[in-house]
């Protein structure tokens, strides 16, 4: 059967639903947990064995050692593809991933973003 | 009647990505078209040598991306054969599932896309917001929208749960009951067909001389499908039609593409359900023992071809790759002589175009010789700026 | 593998110096390497005998001194020949096989492109991929060239 | 003299017809959303849009004719708000009227066609090129049926001037029902003549970039947006009152808001059409019209003769 305007009934009562549109900016959107945005760094459980900046396709995760078992993590957000794959090279699961997915900035210097170990006078008093 | 030669492309409102078409035109009568390809060329098979298979996975999928589990998955394929990795029956499920649903959703975004090219701008915004459904659910399932990065060399690298694959059967739902409208659009509205039908012939003889793959073959009547010719992850366990129509048009690939969701569908439930239990990933070393393979894939928009060379170091020696869009390119040639100027942008359409994936090159940022100047990013922003500048511009 | 044997076995009655050279690592894949001034004989006998009616792909591959270009011919039910040629570097030249297969014509564009081989035959059309304006003589996937932006990032 | 002006510039002149314009090419694109289950722009979009291609630089191409190229757009202009002054709105009568202003207004409506036409003829550019190719293809396709049906109406009320006609149909109340197979007829033909889906030909975007427009940018292609939005006005006002003409002697408050919504009418159909249809190809769309559309107007037409004659 060849009609035309098969698509009418349907457009007429789309007019009167609610539209699809999530009003981005305005409403927040949820992203699922387990989204790959945003990496965090655990100094804590780090032991420095630098598979992570082996592993990373861009090269955007700087591991230094700032003290004894004490390291910094360097991240650049603007190199990282978001795949993550620090986190599952991680044997001691000192890397995390966030949902958050915002990381729009206007200065690329504050997409380096530093995690330390310690308060920085502790570092200072032990290097 | 004079002919006159028009540029489609490289920038051209029908063309998603540059690529560039010169047509000759008779009046509104396409008589000749030649074509250049290479805008797109990113480097990727280079930048491949100089990192570990494991980096890899991701660059491959960013080759293209909304192909993009189909290029890691067929990379993985061909690094899995070289280590002999026996990959767990769970993780091959996964990979399958994924597979589909990526399917479901580039075959949505064609349907859009082919709506817009015929100007049905209803039907564009209709499909795309059902494909929504897929997109969020494969974030939910993956981590991304786009780039899943759910395969890992030695199987997949997140577990489905059971809720997951209870709200995945509900969407199947949903969209099924949508696929089945837009099967009734395709089939009734007439202003559709009219457009779609006797557009872009290729008879069955010339998909066969010029290797076109993937639905635009099946639209032309030849059955041929990799995942079940070739069967890989999970396929050769889930029945499934391969859809193929006599039309060999336009209107014939639009058929193929929507039939072929229904059968996806299928597949997922089919998959969800015989689901084994199990690891999902294996260890595989980081060095890959020397060798060659070659490894294919069914992706949404035909076959997908992966050839990887290891010289037993953890970085390949040589990583190719065939899209689907270079087999099928000659063949679109051949489908624009002698049809008007506006079947055009739908006979390009029409084979899901990804020139991204064709393409693939070198970022080059300087170099001295050669008879163009090659300008950087940086000096290309300074050279705008200080034209604004001498026309009173200030930024 | 039934149908793999039957391809090697047909090969090897045609061409008896394949004889354990070609390799069948896994079900529908048959490789072997075949001398490049036979290649076009081989290829009516694939196409005829064998029925590989489809061209995959072509790779092209510097192994030092010489390149290597493999093609990868698809048969219906799946199984693929690759046919490895190879040819010194220093004088690359194939033959087209565009005139059997017209969709060889790109992958052979990417060959010469790429690799700095020359493809006898072939017909005049514009470059592939690479950019109109690039360099003579310089050929991205040989393994000696470098690019400046990876020399001055591993600085 | 200051009546003029005052008609000129202000009622029913460029400041009534621009804002009319913008406001019910609001109501288009919000309502074409809807449609599409989107949310649609602001209510201050198009006249945003206006602003800033107000704002931005002319670009002119060396190889066009730069005369014709700038001053086609306020050319159009000036065609349709001078057609405008013979349709009448809220009365019965328009502003001025003469027999014979049905031709005037039809010819002066299809002014703005040819000055499209003439723009992508003198932008040089092939897509334009083939834009107003395909524009005065196009033109010769819907325009038959269109004059056919207005002039039908015209003969079955037995003037050739609009403002008669309105009063010919107020008097005799429910004649206007004759002519709804024109009515339909001719909401086809405007589309073709506005230009939307599915006869949006000339300026496919997929296929001819900008068709005739590609060339224009800033402050020509602001003039040349807002003469299709008052295009849109006149041609609604002018259906509405040829096909649609009941209450036209009521108080010209309750006359005014009829006539918006009569318009309003017009452009919900032409929404509704654009958004359910696909777009046709040239050698489609004039055979379409030649093949169905002129044959139905000519019916059209032969039925308000008999009509006509069985009045008397």
């Amino acid at each position: 059967m060849i009609k035309p305007g098969k698509m009418l009934r349907q457009v007429i009562s789309s007019a009167f639903k609610k539209p699809a549109t999530t009003r981005y900016p305005f409403v927040k959107f949820d992203m699922p947990e387990f989204f790959r945005g945003k990496i965090k760094f655990i100094p804590e459980k780090c032991i420095g064995c630098n598979l992570c900046m082996r592993d990373c396709p861009s090269n955007a995760i700087n591991i230094v050692k700032v003290g004894d078992k004490k390291f910094k993590a360097e991240f650049r957000l603007d190199k990282c593809i978001y795949c993550s794959q620090c986190v599952d090279s991680c044997l001691k699961k000192a890397l995390e991933t966030t949902n958050e997915f915002e990381l729009a900035q206007l200065d690329s210097k504050n997409l380096n973003i530093v995690f330390h170990g310690k308060p920085e006078e502790d570092i200072k008093t032990e290097t | 009647m004079d002919r006159v030669i028009i540029p489609i492309g490289p920038q051209h409102p029908a063309l998603k990505e540059p690529e560039s078409f010169r047509v000759t035109l008779e009046g509104e009568k396409i008589v000749d078209v030649s074509l250049r390809l290479g805008y797109n060329h990113r480097g990727i098979e280079k930048a491949c040598e100089s990192r570990t298979f494991m980096q890899n996975i991701y660059l491959i999928e960013r080759v293209c991306g909304i192909c993009s589990h189909s290029h890691s998955t067929c990379y993985i394929q061909a690094v899995e054969d070289l280590a002999g990795t026996e990959v767990p029956k769970r993780a091959l499920y996964i990979r399958t599932l994924v597979g589909e649903l990526e399917r479901v959703h580039s075959h949505l975004l064609w349907l859009g896309v082919a709506g817009h090219e015929i100007g049905f701008d209803t039907l564009f915004m209709y499909s795309w917001r059902d494909r929504e459904i897929v997109m969020d659910l494969l974030a939910k399932l993956t981590g991304n929208r786009v780039n899943y990065g759910i395969n890992t060399i030695g199987g997949v690298r997140r577990d489905i749960s059971k809720e997951e694959s209870e709200e995945i059967l509900k969407a199947v739902d949903i969209l099924e009951e949508r696929t089945k409208y837009y099967i009734e659009v395709a089939t009734q509205e007439v202003t559709l067909i009219n457009r779609l039908s006797n557009v872009g012939k290729l008879s069955r003889a010339d998909v066969e001389l010029l290797g076109a793959v993937g639905p635009v073959a099946r639209a032309s009547g030849v059955d041929m499908d990799t995942r079940r010719d070739d069967p890989y992850a999970a396929y050769s366990e889930v029945s499934f039609k391969v859809i193929t129509a006599d039309n060999e048009d336009v209107y014939g690939r639009t058929l193929v593409r929507v039939g072929e969701l229904m059968e996806s569908y299928s597949i997922i439930r089919q998959v969800l359900k015989n689901m084994p239990d199990g690891p999902i990933t294996v260890r595989v070393p980081r060095k890959i023992p020397a060798g060659e393979a070659i490894s294919r894939y069914e992706a949404p928009r035909g076959e997908d071809v992966h050839f990887v060379k290891s010289n037993g170091s953890d970085t390949p020696e040589r990583v190719k790759l065939r899209a689907p869009t270079l087999a099928n390119i000659k063949a679109v040639l051949k489908m624009l002589k002698n049809y008007n100027l506006a079947d055009l942008p739908i006979i390009i359409a029409a084979i899901d175009p990804c020139f991204s994936c064709t393409d693939r090159t070198i970022s080059i940022k300087k170099l001295d010789t050669g008879s163009t100047e090659i300008v950087d990013w940086k000096s290309l922003r300074e050279y705008s700026i200080e034209w604004y500048k001498k026309r009173g511009i200030r930024f | 593998m039934i149908i793999e044997e039957e391809i090697q076995q047909k090969l090897i009655k045609n061409y008896n110096f394949l004889e354990e050279k070609i390799r069948i690592p896994r079900a529908r894949r048959i490789y072997f390497e075949f001398p490049a001034d036979k290649f076009e004989g081989l290829l009516e006998f694939l196409m005829k005998e064998i029925l590989c009616n489809m061209l995959c792909t072509m790779t092209g591959l510097d192994a030092g001194d010489t390149i290597e270009v493999i093609y990868h011919f698809a048969r219906k039910d799946g199984i693929i020949v690759n046919v490895k040629i190879s040819v010194p570097k220093d004088n690359p030249k194939i033959k087209t096989i565009s005139n059997y297969f017209p969709s060889a014509e790109y992958y052979e564009r990417e060959v010469i492109d790429l690799l700095g081989a020359e493809v006898e035959g072939l017909p005049e059309g514009s470059r592939y991929p690479l950019p109109d304006g690039w360099p003579d003589g310089q050929y991205p996937l040989r393994k000696d060239w470098k690019s400046d932006v990876l020399e001055k990032e591993n600085k | 003299m200051v009546n003029s002006l005052v008609y000129i510039l202000i009622f029913p002149g460029f400041l009534f017809l621009g804002i009319a314009g913008m406001f019910f090419e609001y109501i288009d694109r919000k309502l074409y959303a809807k449609f599409q289950n989107r949310v649609g722009p602001p209510w201050f979009q198009p006249f945003a849009d206006f602003v800033k291609l107000l704002a931005k630089e002319n670009i002119i191409p060396e190889k066009a004719e730069r005369k014709m190229f700038q001053v086609l757009p306020f050319f159009a202009m000036a065609a349709i708000v001078t057609s405008f002054m013979y349709v009448p709105v809220w009365g019965t009568h328009a502003l001025f009227s003469f027999n014979g202003d049905v031709i005037v207004v039809l010819y002066l409506l299809s002014i703005p066609t040819l000055t499209f036409f003439l723009a992508g003829y003198s932008s040089q550019s092939l897509f334009s090129m083939i834009g107003a190719v395909r524009t005065l293809t196009q033109f010769f396709a819907y325009e038959v049926p269109l004059f056919l049906t207005i002039l039908s109406a015209a003969l079955l009320a037995g003037t050739w001037s609009l403002s008669e006609m309105s009063v010919f149909y107020n008097q005799h109340h429910w004649l206007w029902l004759a002519n709804l197979l024109g009515f339909g007829i001719s909401i086809i033909a405007l589309l073709g003549k506005l230009e939307k889906v599915p006869f949006d030909i000339p300026e496919a975007e997929t296929e001819v970039v900008g068709g005739t427009f590609t060339e224009y940018s800033g402050k020509l292609l602001a003039f040349f947006r807002m003469t299709i939005d008052i295009e849109v006005v006149v041609c609604s006002a002018l259906l509405a009152a040829v096909f649609l003409p009941f209450g036209m002697n009521l108080h010209p408050a309750i006359g005014f808001v009829l006539f918006i919504l009569k318009v309003l009418s017009v452009v919900v159909l032409l929404s509704l059409m654009r958004s359910v249809f696909a777009r046709l190809r040239i050698d489609q769309m004039v055979n379409f019209c030649w093949k169905y559309i002129a044959p139905l107007s000519f019916l059209q037409l032969i039925i308000n003769i008999i009509l006509r004659g069985t009045i008397k």
